[in-house]
């Protein structure tokens, strides 16, 4: 019966999602039922009967407001806990994902994987593997919304979101824009296709053409001539990228970050903003010289930049 | 049944002529000048959801363009939201009852008052003139930068209409505050008080608080999108998510603004037609002023999916739950306010049935959003639209209907034809939850709110909510015409005609321009119907 | 009216207290106390708006209601300070995408 | 309930001629004003609020930016308007005793001085904007600012303005309040039964105070122990 009245189930999270839907409309059901049938009672039975009729004289009582604010809490609080514990599985990624980078765009969506592929308001992912969105907007805030995996995140401007699902279903699934972002808000819809593994693998390797990212990452750090100051031996006026991405990083002002991705992002757009230890503040910003898909190969390049065996 | 004749002198008929109620300082008349410019502005939105339901009936979204569209939900919601929700019932039936009911001849600062209708029209014509020169389509939220940088529509004149309007709604909210503490007659001490009163001292209380946040809010964003000064743009360093956090700190509250006095009708109704007390009336009136707190600490559950952190979003999660509380513990109270009662069913009890029936899902409903795991598939889907409107339609505007109906008699001293205030009490009912109700199963299917079109799936559903907004729509119209046709033709309603206790029924219908010829003295508590009834 | 009228030295005093403490706040601030520095400078701030608060707005002689109202002003502004820092405090907490790349290299 | 019980007491008749119809008696009617000031206020603590959570917020965001913001400041200019507007709250307080005792005369004396320090406070802000704008560190299209931090320090001057500006609309909104009590005064309207104007507008003037008194050290006080990296 309920069947109608849900999207696909095509996510893990999307059975617990379920649950704690199933398990709150029953409580809804339950309280308005009770309270709707207890005023049709009360109505019929404690009807006027003469124009002068009133009401007994009764005052209240505290033991049942003591009931009445005491059961609600208790219910309140156990679906806290139950919905906070699936929040949680939500929004933090297992240690193991398929990394994807999308853009939003009024109005499209744009996916960057990262052996190459780009695509527009199309995602392909395999099934059963757990996939990692790295989000950002060119100009407002968007959202992706997929209903059948349960999740969905703003994509905001000027940093990154994540979101992470893992498919269990192969098939094709609504992919919605679902923060207003103007004109065409509800024409920035996609699809994502679930594939099986080795179709997936198939798809990966079809038209391949202009590498990696990382590898286009590498272009644009040599083309935006990053590469000048931040060679691999060290010894430029930056400081050397290998094995800084995850790394803790001492800063100029004594502190210490850890280099993330939305870390990395701003050392690129707003360099003297986390200043590392022991450098001189000038490096320029790179605001407006490099876009957002760009930013993703060279986020994407300097993760790539594992620590070299010896130093 | 004794007949009645109106009274040979009233504040409606002290003095004549358009001067007489523009520069006028009574309470009443400045309630009635809301009355008729709030409902200008009901119909003015109403209006635009019409055209909202009507575009929706299809998938392909070909009856008006997508940016008319776009404009249509934002103008619904800010003249909704601004314009009629927030001053409907505060200063209408607030505006004419608590003088009335308190013992006083008028509100502490009656030429404020009436400043304060002003400022509400000037806000009303600034939006106005941005609807009539093309429309704002930022939705009700302005969220930035699409406020700020992105659209080019008449943002910055539709933001002052709202900055001017704020500040008719903070001095309505103290001149209730100011009125309530000093103005009480001898022997009202505070838990005499009408628990509409109490409804509205809370009311006031946010009104107070969080209205200039907002005003400052929408002030950053006009100078942000004026002149590009970066506070909430992340191009210039700014973020965008600060914004929402002060839009939100006063626009949940708001939500309360809309609700609490609304739940101070439901509580007079229900004693009155019951002939009996208010069960529990400490634990309503403390609920009130719980609810006016609590409201300040949960806005953030509007943002669990923007981007704030995932620890602060537990925090207000936690505080979403407390907060339905109090209002459940309303609910339970006027249920059982019913008990061993002698029910008198006329038309305001049945908007007061409808109104908890409707805010009893659409406060459930609320725990789904509330819940940290849930909301996130929902939010910003048609879940949250079906949720909001249960609580705003539902709650508020059920609660506005029965507060008219109630008090309507007091106001122009005549009676409405009560089977058809029944029938239109049904249709409203029958047509709400026919638009409403299929919002929610929608939203959980995962039609996002704001869409213009959508996949063909979701029309069977689209098209039942568009037929139950038509007959939503009747059944507003319904009590349009014959409140008007009362003014006339109705029956002469005696000074009492639900034989409901209080101050304000002690008056003649209508009332004098001073209230009371002699100041009264209150020796009861509120709501004594056990010492028998009087009607007329 | 009720009003309490206080002599002339009371109001002599608190701007002399003002004054001491405006000099105070300059001079503290061209003194290097690390990441005390904005503590002391805003507590310095709070403790002349009380002095302007209880004595030449009078609070101190007035009724409960009003300290009531003003102290519930500056509550519901902890309010919107507090809860809102509750989100850009604890932002960092969840390192975004760090800590899953890392294991994929 | 302590706060009704006087007007079922002094309903007298012979009003004080300023007492209002509505209410019962002058207690009444100058106790609800107190109180509605008082809410009024509130109602301002909420709106600058809004600001100064912005100011919070990027301060911690961008501590380097708010220091290099902040030394642009002129902390002589901005320090003599601390003394000078602390000093109209001195004036202000005085005005408010003499009409509790009223002296309407007097009154009016410390009236005026209060605008007139009132009115260096804003010469000396003017000379500052002036600066500002000579030197396009006004936020907006012309904003030029050398150095790493131009963004962020514009959203530091961005929030100067727009606080410092606000403020400044509230005395210009106060020189219209006080200039009203000044010619009431004049007119020997107050005496020690009725002065609640008085009162009411030192409130309003001594809140603005309070405003300055953080936006002082918030604005100008921020980091001068380090000069520049």
């Amino acid at each position: 019966m309920f069947s109608a009245m849900l999207p696909e189930q095509a996510s893990s999270v999307a059975p617990q999602v379920d649950a704690l839907y199933y398990f709150l409309i029953a409580l809804t059901i339950f309280f308005g039922g009770l309270i709707a049938i207890l005023i049709v009672l009360f109505a019929v039975k404690y009807r006027r009967r003469h124009a002068s009729d009133v009401g007994a004289d009764i005052h209240g009582s505290v033991p049942l407001e003591i009931i009445w604010t005491a059961i609600p809490f208790v219910i309140a609080m156990f679906v806290f806990v139950w919905s906070t514990s699936i929040f949680f599985t939500i929004v933090r990624p297992p240690d193991e994902t398929l990394e994807i980078y999308a853009v939003g765009k009024r109005w499209m969506w744009k996916f960057q994987h990262i052996d190459g592929q780009r695509e527009i308001n199309e995602l392909h992912v395999p099934v059963n593997r757990a996939v990692k969105l790295t989000m950002s907007s060119e100009d407002v805030i968007h959202d992706v919304f997929v209903p059948a995996f349960r999740v969905k995140a703003d994509v905001i401007p000027g940093r990154y979101t994540t979101l992470w699902f893992k498919p269990t279903v192969p098939g094709e699934y609504h992919l919605f824009c679902a923060e207003y972002c103007g004109t065409k808000h509800s024409g920035m819809v996609g699809k994502v296709i679930v594939m099986e593994s080795h179709a997936y693998e198939e798809w990966l390797s079809g038209g391949l053409s202009e590498g990696s990212l990382a590898v286009r990452g590498q272009q644009l750090f040599q083309d935006l001539a990053c590469i000048s100051c931040h060679p691999a031996d060290g010894s430029g006026r930056g400081p050397r990228l290998q094995g800084v991405f995850g790394s803790e990083i001492a800063l100029s002002n004594g502190t210490t970050v850890l280099a993330d991705d939305n870390y990395i992002r701003e050392s690129i757009l707003n360099p003297q903003a986390k200043l590392v230890a022991g450098y001189q503040p000038q490096m320029p910003t790179f605001q407006g010289l490099v876009n957002e898909e760009g930013l993703m190969a060279l986020l994407e390049y300097v993760k790539s930049l594992r620590k070299p065996a010896t130093p | 049944m004794t007949t009645f004749e109106l009274p040979r002198d009233h504040y409606l008929n002290g003095r004549y002529g358009l001067r007489s109620w523009l520069l006028t300082k009574d309470h009443k008349r400045i309630a009635l000048l809301y009355l008729m410019s709030v409902t200008a502005f009901f119909f003015l939105g109403g209006f635009f959801a019409v055209l909202i339901r009507m575009e929706l009936a299809t998938p392909a979204g070909e009856m008006v363009a997508s940016d008319t569209y776009n404009k249509l939900f934002t103008m619904h919601g800010v003249v909704m939201v601004f314009f009629f929700l927030i001053p409907s019932i505060p200063a209408i039936l607030g505006n004419f009852f608590i003088p009335i009911m308190i013992g006083a001849k008028d509100l502490a600062f009656p030429k404020l008052n009436l400043l304060s209708w002003y400022i509400y029209v000037i806000g009303g014509v600034f939006t106005l003139w941005a609807i009539i020169v093309g429309g704002v389509d930022t939705g009700w939220t302005f969220y930035t930068p699409y406020s700020t940088a992105a659209s080019n529509t008449n943002v910055l004149p539709t933001g002052i209409g709202i900055f001017i309007t704020g500040f008719s709604s903070i001095l309505t909210g103290l001149n209730f505050i100011v009125t309530i503490h000093r103005m009480r007659a001898p022997g009202l001490t505070w838990f005499r008080l009408p628990l509409f009163v109490w409804a509205h001292y809370a009311t006031s209380i946010i009104q107070i608080l969080g209205t200039p946040v907002v005003a400052i809010t929408v002030l950053m964003l006009a100078l942000e999108r004026g002149f590009g000064i970066g506070i909430f743009d992340p191009k210039l360093g700014g973020d965008p998510v600060l914004f929402q956090h002060l839009f939100w700190f006063y626009s949940h509250p708001a939500v309360y603004i809309m609700i609490l006095p609304s739940m101070g009708v439901v509580s007079e109704v229900v004693a009155c037609f019951s002939r009996k007390r208010v069960f529990g009336y400490s634990f309503i009136a403390f609920s009130s002023l719980a609810i006016a707190v609590f409201g300040f600490l949960v806005w953030a559950h509007h943002m669990f999916v923007s981007g704030i952190s995932p620890y602060a979003a537990m925090v207000f999660s936690f505080l979403s739950f407390a907060v339905a509380i109090p209002s459940a513990v309303k609910v339970f109270n006027w249920t059982a306010t019913l008990y061993k009662g002698a029910i008198w069913i006329q038309s305001p009890l049945l908007f007061v049935f409808g109104f908890i029936g409707l805010f009893t899902i659409g406060g459930l409903t609320g725990l789904f959003l509330a819940a940290l795991g849930l909301d996130v598939h929902v939010h910003d889907t048609y879940f949250v639209v079906a949720h909001f409107h249960y609580i705003m339609v539902g709650g508020a505007i059920m609660g506005y209907l029965a507060g008219l109906h109630f008090y309507w008699p007091k106001m122009f001293g005549r009676m409405y034809p009560e089977a058809w205030a029944k029938f239109a009490a049904l249709v409203v009912f029958i047509g709400f939850n026919l638009t409403f109700l299929p919002q929610f199963v929608l939203g959980y299917l995962g039609m996002p709110r704001r869409y213009h079109a959508y996949p063909p799936e979701f029309q069977v559903l689209n098209v039942m909510s568009s037929a139950g907004a038509t007959i939503l729509a009747v059944g507003y119209l319904i009590p349009m015409i014959y409140f008007i046709w009362s003014l006339r033709y109705g029956k002469p309603s005696g000074p009492n005609p639900w034989g409901a206790t209080g101050l304000d029924w002690s008056t003649q219908s209508p009332p004098l321009t001073e209230n009371f010829l002699v100041t009264p003295i209150v020796t009861e508590e509120p709501y004594d119907y056990a010492k028998g009834v009087h009607v007329g | 009216m009720s009003g309490h009228v206080s002599p002339k030295s009371m109001y002599f005093t608190i701007f002399g207290a003002l004054m001491f403490f405006t000099a105070l706040t300059v001079g503290v601030a061209f003194v290097d106390l690390g990441v005390l520095n904005f503590p002391v400078a805003l507590g310095i701030a709070i403790t002349k708006a009380t002095l302007v608060i209880l004595f030449f707005m009078h609070v101190i002689h007035s009724s409960r209601l009003t300290k009531l109202i003003v102290a519930t002003g500056f509550f519901f502004l902890l309010v919107l300070f507090g809860l809102t820092l509750t989100d850009y405090l604890s932002r960092g907490w969840m390192p975004n995408g760090a800590k899953a790349t890392q294991i994929d290299y | 309930m302590a706060d009704t019980s006087a007007s079922a007491k002094d309903s007298v008749h012979g009003h004080h001629p300023a007492q209002q119809h509505h209410f019962e008696s002058m207690v009444q009617q100058q106790e609800s004003v107190t109180l509605g000031m008082w809410l009024f206020l509130v109602t301002e603590i909420m709106f600058f609020g809004g600001l100064f959570l912005a100011y919070l917020l990027y301060r911690l965001w961008y501590p380097a930016a708010w220091a290099e913001g902040s030394r642009e400041l002129d902390i002589v200019l901005g320090s003599i308007n601390t003394v000078v507007l602390i000093g109209s709250s001195l004036t202000m307080a005085f005005a408010v005793r003499t009409a509790q005792l009223g002296q309407n005369k007097a009154t009016v004396n410390w009236l005026i001085l209060t605008m007139l320090l009132g009115l260096v406070f804003l010469v000396i802000k003017g000379f500052e904007y002036a600066h500002k704008f000579e030197m396009h560190h006004v936020p907006g299209p012309n904003f030029e600012f050398e150095g790493p931090y131009a963004a962020q320090v514009q959203i530091f001057l961005s929030l100067y303005f727009v606080m410092t500006g606000l403020h400044a609309l509230h005395m210009l909104i106060g020189f219209g309040l006080l200039s009203v009590i000044a010619w009431m005064a004049h007119k020997k309207r107050f005496s020690p039964e009725w002065y609640s104007p008085v009162e009411m507008a030192g409130l309003y003037w001594h809140f603005v105070d309070i405003v300055w008194i953080f936006l002082f050290p918030l604005l100008y006080l921020v980091d001068r122990v380090h000069h520049g990296a």
